[in-house]
């Protein structure tokens, strides 16, 4: 609650103020050594898969196409390293399920500088033809959705784009990379944020960052373009600022109607690292193989922001910061949405921003009560759902009702509910259940 | 002896001396129907408008039945009524609102076995009350018994989501239900009567 | 299926389908007349008589009433019963006519008794007929009795007005309250379900 | 007030009364008339009300309608007792129509002494909640996780988990309705006629060696089945032997006999037959977890 | 690398948890018991610590019975017990108190299915059964401060089980208190016009239930937990707004009739039943204009209850009826989710 | 397959049907009314003589009168009572001597409408005596009425003369708080019990007011019964 005499930073109602453990923040981006084999997932991305174009036992070089994109809503994948195609065949993947990929066996003495490169002339392109441009880098989204970017970024049909928004905000604890990039790489942010600009056709752009990183502010300040076209606005440090509704919601007072897209409401939204990236990539016309991404956790020997070449194997990546004997759970992504995985052979993708290791202790499962009804999970709520109810109706297994009633398919996931639930019911996950299990009826019927 | 003002009828009706939990009328509907929302509110409206025009008929026949000193048919000429009157406006609710129907097809003859609507026809005879007393009478009636409907279903949809014993589900825990709601509805003793 | 004696029919009532504890029908005079043992065993005899005599008349005028006036001649046949017994009672005792108030006329609108006439009497022959109301009256007067014992035990100390634990005894008002007669029927409804249980696991335990 | 008087009245009284009454009842009755089979009553009536949609209609009420006008044949409802059914049918002059019956099967033998976890879940108790955080920890991402969603669905109390976590139908209690198919996050379970009775117990579509590593009871997609079946009747696809239930007809015991992990098994009534060749497992301890 | 452990996210927690908020609960009534005992000495020490046992002894042979884990652990009979016996009269006979406690666990929460299932408040079903079974019982008060408080018993309360409790107005003759009328203050207000003083209130001076004293006192206790964020401050505001809004309004057209709304406010269970009992949370709702709603449902029946029932004190029933409308007040209260546009399409 | 069996509307098998039924029902009850009538009837009179003979112990006989604005009748040879009559029962002793007068006092109580029935002396123009008709008080609170020797006192001698123009009581019968009795006109409530002994007073008031000032100009009437 805040007194009213206390100077308003834009946020939004309810969310949660956790832990942040953001350490990791002042240590600067270091660079990672390859694995001797790198798996390179042909499904990185929202959208069909990308279809591979090498075959067992060819030699590929680094920036090289080896998986093209299917289609419009599809991206291609380089090589991350310079090396031998080994095999192409399943490799698990943090769903649990079998996902096809492309092993590549590293060449040791190879100094791996990029390759390949396919440079454009990008003065005089139109917005579409940008995009097009923009597809062959293969980027994807890395705030979480790994949606192909290109894509995102063309306005759908009769949808005028008014504003980009910049989204700095890093709410998760412990993920620090967004914030680091934003520190170290304000200028490429600028550019990227420019070719964005012209895509999507906004006329502004407002980049959004919590209260806890004045120092990116202070970065980003002075990187900011003469024509005041691009503007930085401070946001209050909570969780979930940086999802889509609630910074949207924070920054512009909008609210992105239920069931509607945020380009319904003339604004497209892009991650930090995301526009670092196409500002870096697209004027050298070089592909995405490597990421920066946080690794962290009370588990890990020597945390710290990583560039990270893609398809680098957990089990190489913990050992090497020191966490392989003593993690218990790993997690990908950050500790309230990110994902727990069961193996660590799956690799790192475009769309793994942190990778978080907890020791045994850290992980023992509290003992859950029945739902007293305390009303803290509404209260949290950022999108304002009822989680009592829809766990309650969870629990029965009522997942129409949930649906028809309830605006299961609004939540996203953001765990706020489980976080503050002093039964420890965990009803995140059986949201998740619900929509998983009318999902698969909705495909079989 | 019935120099009760409408307002203290309806009050009573209402709340202390609501049908359904202190007069015991009605009951089989409200364990009977109960279950959800969705089909106690319109069941509520029907069976309160039932008993409206079970009252307004009673009011009438009575008046002939006195006139001819046949004060002893009151029972079989008002349950006859009453029963012709329930399936007419069944049959008028399947033609009309074939919808509406569907939802409550089984309930409504079920109204005719309600107590509560021959209650109020017996008990405002029994009460010598007038016109406008037996009006405020049967809607205070029809207003009570919809709430305790309503009131009975909200509680019910909340037990469908806890975990009550397996011995208790059913019928005992409605009826515990009804009885803790009668209990409640003790603390209004006293209003509309009394000074 | 073979068709179940007349005795079984009469049993059926009592046990199987008892009409308050397994049917949960007959809720207002079961909730309301059940004050005391006296009064419980009243109302349990008057509706019997009501079930059996309708449920006759109704099973032997079965062929000659037509669909759409069926509700309302068996509700006609039931209300004479109902009056007669009315009448009746008057005569006998006017102290047992007050205490079971108007619930004696109310037995008109009682669920049993146009449920038996619809579902059972009006397809079934006269003898089985009345045999089955029978037993469902008597199933009727033996919940009620149930309920009417605890609620007096409790309430007043008393059964069939004699006094139990001696003058200082507290008596238990909410018993014979409204809310108290939902309490005894709940639990008693709970001590039925769980013999149901112990019984259906003991039969699965010889099965096994 | 004498007595004749008292009679006289009130049989005139209630004569007019009751005729008015019937009389309004008759008008009423022309005039609202609304034209219902009554036959959809009856059948209705003799259905078993669980509105369960095995029969592949929106409830029971629906079904009655359906085999009033014909469209579907009683005995397409498996709850229903056989005795039930051949009164509906009786009762509408139709045939009884001659359903085969159906149950649920399974596809996974993969019970916890015999396929491999690479690490251990400690979630909410439930199969689909498992699968969504991070899948489960089975080392084969096909199989069933065990913990009961299963189980826990069927209205019938038709499933229960076996002391290897794996869920076993009794085939007399199954009514198909086919709520654990619809539950099943890894689709394992599928309604099939009770006549199938050569049956594939694994989806495991990993290459030979790696299925064989993550279970101990997979199918390594040898062939030998595929040589042993009627031609044509068993086919090798996505490291998986399939059965071609076309060519039913054609299926013999023989074509599991060989088949060493024992995965293609035969299902005679209510017992699940593995063939010779197939290896004995006497672990019934679950193995531990392996990352 | 032992073994891979599998968790569902979120994978941080609030660290909040169930018997930390009970707990936390059963220490801020601490005071409270501790004042009733000062005013009330012996009985009302044994009044509390019995009812409060017999709950738990209700919620253990419960958890036996059904064969569940062992439920006293999480506290909240603790507190079902303890609030349970500030409701009642000091002099109560113990053994209906423990039929009173038995009820409490057994009808208010254990048929239900236990913690949190329960639609009713658990301690008002206690105290709403003993009174409709015990009515002369639960209306029959002592005076507070006698001499030999902590010495004796009141008389009534070691009642042998069943039996009537003894007539009691010998023995405050006897405790040489003769000013004392035998009534509430609300009592008094109700069938003598008496009002009593706002002061006496505040500091615990009147007649009343073990628990229902000192209005400073329970105004503190609260105020702690509501601070702590235990309870939602939402319920008590709006129960006593809504509570001194009416009765302001019936004090403003005729002053004479009714009282002014600070005794509204302070006499009899309501500032308990603001602070402690309407904010149950099993049994309130959890939508916020749900919450506004109950709380002003539970101040308007209070007073309408008080000012033309034929009972004394409404504060009960009041939470009790708007227990029973909670389930309605939450569905009709959905809140406006972010995003949705409601009647436009 | 449609071939549906055609319901019709059998209309006049309808009307003959339900107007049969009717009758056969309405002449069956009527025969049960005329049979009870006679001992229903002996039971309502020994109900009240029970209850009369309880408030008033000396008397042996009782006739029933109706009491309107024009004066009083018997109401033996009457149909039905005429309009606005209030009921009461004139009480004679063994000697045919008049006992007193009982009538009827009702009035909201806690649950219900409380009846007492009253006896009226008529040389002492007070009440001396009451007994419960019929309510649905609480037990152990509200029955205390029938049960409390303190407030039964109250109506050994309760005073209820007429003011000097004999259109109304001289004093109001009052209850009143109980220990603070003050005139024999009050009542002294049942401590614990106040809603109940007040339904009792205010009945008794309304009753009286309506009563007495339409008996006393007629008493001699009643002294010598015909
Ligand atoms: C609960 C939640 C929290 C999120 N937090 C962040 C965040 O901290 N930073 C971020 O860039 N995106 C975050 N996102 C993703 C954004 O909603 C949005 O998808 C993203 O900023 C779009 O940029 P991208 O397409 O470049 O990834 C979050 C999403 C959700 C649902
Ligand atoms: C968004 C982003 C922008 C980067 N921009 C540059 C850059 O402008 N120049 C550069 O040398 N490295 C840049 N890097 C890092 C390179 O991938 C790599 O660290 C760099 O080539 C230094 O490598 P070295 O240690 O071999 O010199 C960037 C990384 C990221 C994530
Ligand atoms: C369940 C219950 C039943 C009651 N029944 C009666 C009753 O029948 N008659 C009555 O006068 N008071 C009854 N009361 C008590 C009244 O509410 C009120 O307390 C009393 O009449 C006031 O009397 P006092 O001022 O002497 O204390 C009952 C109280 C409760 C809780
Ligand atoms: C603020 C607060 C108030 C509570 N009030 C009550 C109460 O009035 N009565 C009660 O039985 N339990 C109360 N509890 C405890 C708990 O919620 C109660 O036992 C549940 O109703 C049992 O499901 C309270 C708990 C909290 C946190
Ligand atoms: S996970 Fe869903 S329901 Fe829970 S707080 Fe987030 S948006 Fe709301
Ligand atoms: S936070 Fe947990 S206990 Fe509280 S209402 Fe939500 S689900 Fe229930
Ligand atoms: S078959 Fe499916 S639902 Fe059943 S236990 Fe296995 S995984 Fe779970
Ligand atoms: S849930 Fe599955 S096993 Fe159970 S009856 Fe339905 S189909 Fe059969
Ligand atoms: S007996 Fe069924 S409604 Fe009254």
């Amino acid at each position: 609650m805040r007194l009213p005499f206390q100077k308003r930073v834009a946020t939004f109602e309810h969310g949660i103020h956790p832990e942040y453990h953001k350490e990791t923040g002042n240590l600067p981006i270091r660079r990672f050594p390859f694995a001797p084999k790198l798996y390179v997932p042909l499904s990185q991305h929202i959208g069909k898969p990308a279809i591979a174009i090498v075959t067992v036992g060819q030699e590929v070089l680094r920036g090289e196409v080896i998986a093209r994109a299917d289609g419009m809503f599809s991206l291609p994948i380089h090589a991350p390293a310079t090396g031998v195609v080994e095999a192409i065949s399943p490799i698990p993947c943090d769903t649990g399920e079998m996902e096809m990929a492309i092993v590549i066996r590293v060449y040791e003495a190879d100094g791996q500088e990029v390759r390949v490169r396919n440079p454009h002339n990008l003065d005089g392109l139109n917005g579409v033809e940008l995009a097009i441009v923009m597809q062959e880098i293969g980027v994807a989204g890395k705030g979480g959705a790994v949606f192909p970017t290109h894509a995102k970024l063309i306005p759908p049909n009769g949808c005028v784009i008014d504003t980009l928004i910049v989204n700095g905000s890093e709410c998760e604890p412990f993920l620090t990379c967004d914030h680091r990039i934003m520190v170290e790489r304000a200028q490429q942010i600028m550019a990227g944020i420019g070719y964005a600009m012209r895509v999507c056709g906004a006329p502004r752009a407002i980049i959004g960052v919590e209260d806890n990183k004045l120092d990116a502010v202070a970065a980003l300040e002075a990187a900011l373009p003469a024509d005041g076209t691009v503007t930085i606005k401070v946001v209050e440090t909570k969780y979930p600022q940086g999802a889509a509704e609630t910074l949207t919601h924070a920054l512009l007072g909008r609210e992105v109607p239920v069931g509607k897209r945020s380009s319904s409401i003339g604004v497209v939204m892009n991650n930090v690292m995301t526009l670092a990236y196409v500002g870096r990539l697209l004027p050298l016309g070089e592909g995405m193989t490597e990421r920066v991404v946080t690794v962290a956790g009370p588990a890990v020997a020597r945390p710290g922001n990583y560039i990270v070449p893609l398809g680098t194997p957990l089990r190489f990546l913990l050992d090497y910061v020191g966490a392989k004997s003593s993690a218990s759970e790993v997690i990908l992504g950050g500790p309230m949405m990110g994902n727990a995985i069961a193996s660590l052979d799956i690799p790192v993708t475009k769309g793994v921003c942190g990778v978080l290791a907890f020791g045994k202790r850290e992980v023992a499962v509290p003992h859950t009560y029945p739902c007293i009804h305390c009303g803290e999970c509404v209260n949290a709520c950022p999108k304002k759902l009822n989680p009592t109810q829809m766990g309650l109706l969870a629990a029965k297994r009522e997942y129409d009702l949930m649906a028809d009633k309830f605006f299961l398919s609004e939540c996203f996931e953001c765990g706020c509910c489980s976080y503050v639930c002093p039964s420890h019911i965990p009803l995140v996950q059986q949201f998740r259940v619900a929509k998983s299990f009318l999902k698969d009826r909705k495909n079989s019927a | 002896m019935n120099n009760d003002t409408i307002a203290n009828i309806l009050l009573t009706t209402i709340l202390p001396g609501n049908f359904v939990l202190a007069m015991f009328l009605g009951m089989c509907p409200f364990l009977g129907v109960s279950q959800k929302l969705s089909t106690a509110v319109p069941m509520g409206i029907a069976t309160a408008f039932v008993i409206l025009v079970a009252s307004v008929s009673a009011y009438f026949l009575n008046m002939l039945l006195v006139h001819f000193h046949l004060e002893f048919l009151s029972v079989i000429t008002f349950i006859t009524v009453i029963a012709c009157a329930v399936q007419l406006v069944e049959m008028f609710v399947k033609k009309t609102f074939p919808e509406l129907f569907r939802q409550l097809g089984i309930y409504l003859p079920l109204i005719t076995t309600n107590c509560a609507v021959l209650g109020v026809a017996l008990f405002q005879t029994a009460r010598n009350y007038n016109f406008a007393q037996s009006l405020a009478y049967s809607i205070g009636g029809g207003i009570g018994f919809t709430l305790a409907l309503i009131l009975m279903a909200g509680l019910r949809e909340r037990m469908q989501l806890s975990n009550v014993p397996t011995l208790v589900q059913g019928a005992a825990i409605s009826v515990i239900l009804g009885g803790l709601l009668s209990l409640s509805f003790m603390g209004f003793s006293g209003i509309g009567g009394g000074e | 299926m073979s068709a179940p004696s007349n005795f079984d029919e009469f049993l059926d009532g009592i046990w199987k389908q008892n009409p308050i504890f397994v049917m949960v029908l007959g809720m207002c005079p079961t909730l309301a007349v059940t004050v005391s043992a006296v009064n419980a065993i009243s109302m349990g005899l008057a509706t019997t008589f009501v079930l059996g005599a309708s449920c006759l008349l109704v099973s032997l005028l079965r062929h000659s009433i037509p669909k759409q006036v069926r509700i309302a001649s068996y509700i006609v046949i039931i209300a004479t019963f109902v009056t007669v017994v009315d009448y009746a009672i008057q005569a006998i005792s006017l102290d047992l006519y007050e205490a079971l108030g108007a619930y004696i006329k109310l037995i008109v609108a009682n669920c049993i008794l146009l449920g038996r006439a619809e579902a059972h009497a009006a397809k079934n022959p006269p003898m089985p007929a009345m045999l089955n109301a029978i037993g469902m009256g008597f199933g009727f007067t033996l919940g009620l009795f149930a309920i009417g014992c605890v609620r007096e035990i409790l309430g007043a100390g008393k059964l069939f007005d004699i006094s139990l634990f001696g003058p200082h005894f507290q008596p238990w008002v909410v018993m014979v309250l409204p809310p108290g007669g939902f309490f005894v029927l709940a639990g008693w409804l709970i001590v039925f379900a769980a013999f149901d249980h112990y019984k259906t696991k003991r039969t699965l335990g010889v099965q096994a | 007030m004498g007595t004749v008087y008292s009679v006289l009245v009130t049989g005139v009284f209630m004569a007019c009364l009751g005729s008015m009454l019937a009389f309004f009842l008759a008008i009423a009755s022309k005039r609202l008339y609304v034209y219902e089979d009554p036959r959809i009553d009856l059948v209705e009536e003799l259905l078993p009300h669980s509105n369960c949609g095995a029969c592949g209609t929106a409830g029971c009420r629906n079904f009655a309608e359906k085999t009033v006008t014909g469209e579907i044949e009683p005995a397409s409802c498996t709850v229903n007792t056989a005795e039930q059914n051949k009164h509906i049918a009786a009762l509408l002059g139709v045939a009884m129509g001659n359903v085969e019956k159906r149950v649920a099967r399974l596809a996974c033998a993969g019970g916890h002494h015999v396929a491999k976890m690479r690490a251990h879940y400690g979630g909410l108790s439930s199969c689909r909640a498992a699968s969504v955080a991070g899948g489960g920890g089975k080392s084969c991402s096909w199989g069933c996780l065990g913990l009961g969603d299963c189980a826990d669905v069927c209205d019938f109390d038709a499933i229960v988990m076996d002391k290897q976590g794996l869920p076993v139908v009794d085939l007399a209690k199954c009514t198909a309705c086919g709520d654990c198919v619809d539950i099943c996050p890894k689709n394992l379970f599928s309604i099939q006629g009770v006549t199938k009775k050569l049956w594939m117990a694994c989806r495991n579509e990993d290459e030979p060696d790696a299925a064989e590593a993550t279970c101990e009871v997979a199918c390594t997609a040898c062939g030998r089945c595929v040589v042993d079946g009627a031609p044509g009747l068993i086919r090798l696809e996505k490291n998986l032997a399939v059965i071609d239930y076309e060519k039913n007809a054609l299926a013999q015991r023989a074509a599991i006999e060989r088949c060493p992990t024992g995965a293609i098994v035969w299902l005679d009534n209510e017992c699940i037959t593995k063939g010779k060749s197939a290896k004995k497992i006497i672990r019934t301890e679950p193995l531990p977890v392996i990352a | 690398m032992s073994q891979i452990e599998l968790r569902a996210a979120p994978h941080q927690h609030s660290g909040s948890n169930v018997p930390t908020i009970m707990r936390n609960v059963v220490y801020s009534m601490l005071p409270i018991c501790a004042f009733s005992v000062w005013q009330y000495g012996l009985s009302a020490a044994l009044l509390i610590l019995v009812v409060t046992i017999s709950c738990l002894a209700a919620e253990r042979i419960n958890s036996t019975i059904s064969g569940t884990a062992d439920t006293l652990s999480d506290w909240s009979a603790v507190i079902t017990g303890v609030l349970l016996a500030l409701t009642l009269p000091p002099s109560f006979p113990l053994w209906m108190g423990v039929v009173a406690g038995f009820t409490a666990i057994w009808l208010g929460k254990s048929l239900f299915g236990g913690l949190g299932q329960n639609p009713f408040n658990p301690a008002l079903i206690g105290r709403a059964f003993v009174q409709a079974a015990f009515p002369t019982a639960i209306s029959t008060w002592v005076p507070a401060f006698t001499p030999n408080r902590f010495v004796e018993c009141i008389p009534t309360t070691l009642t042998a089980p069943f039996m009537s409790p003894p007539d009691i107005v010998h023995w405050i003759k006897l405790q040489g208190m003769d000013a004392f009328t035998g009534a509430t203050p609300m009592a008094r207000w109700k069938f003598e016009n008496v009002s009593a003083s706002t002061m006496d209130f505040l500091t615990g001076q009147v007649t009343a239930s073990a628990g229902e004293t000192s209005a400073i006192l329970i105004l503190v206790c609260g105020l702690y937990l509501a601070f702590k964020k235990y309870l939602d401050w939402r319920i008590p505001v709006s129960v006593m707004g809504s509570a001194m809004l009416v009765a302001a309004a019936f004090h403003l057209v005729q002053p004479d009739r009714y009282p002014a709304p600070t005794f509204v406010l302070l006499s009899g269970g309501l500032m308990l039943g603001a602070w402690f009992m309407a904010t149950d949370m099993a049994t309130s709702p959890i939508t916020p204009r749900g919450v506004w709603l109950y709380g002003a449902l539970i101040g308007i029946v209070t007073v309408m209850i008080r000012y033309f029932g034929g009972l004394t004190e409404g504060v009960m029933y009041a939470i009790l009826i708007a227990n029973a409308a909670a389930p309605l007040l939450d569905q009709f209260n959905q809140p406006r989710i972010l995003g949705e546009t409601r009647g436009k399409s | 397959m449609s071939d549906a069996p055609e319901v019709k509307t059998p209309s006049f098998a309808m009307v003959r049907t339900l107007g049969l039924v009717s009758v056969i029902c309405g002449i069956i009850i009527v025969g049960v009314y005329q049979v009870t009538l006679p001992a229903a009837d002996a039971n309502r009179k020994l109900a009240l003589e029970r209850q009369v003979f309880k408030v008033l112990p000396t008397a042996k006989s009782v006739v029933t009168y109706y009491a309107t604005e024009k004066g009083i009748v018997a109401a033996a040879g009457l149909d039905q009572p005429p309009a606005g009559a209030v009921i009461f029962y004139a009480v004679y002793d063994a000697a045919k001597k008049l006992a007193g007068i009982a009538a009827e006092a009702s009035s909201a109580g806690y649950a219900d409408q409380v009846r007492v029935l009253y006896a009226y002396d008529t040389e002492k123009q007070a009440i001396t005596g009451i007994g419960v008709i019929s309510m649905r008080e609480t037990p152990g609170i509200g029955d205390k009425i029938l049960t409390d020797q303190d407030f039964l006192k109250n109506f050994e001698s309760l005073d209820v003369h007429l003011s000097a123009d004999l259109q109304s009581l001289a004093n109001a019968v009052k209850t009143v708080k109980h220990g603070t009795k003050s005139g024999a006109w009050q009542i002294d409530a049942i401590s614990g019990a106040t809603v109940t002994s007040k339904a009792v007073g205010r009945g008794i008031n309304e009753s009286t007011q309506i009563l007495l000032p339409r008996l006393l100009p007629h008493l001699e009437k009643l002294r010598s019964p015909s």
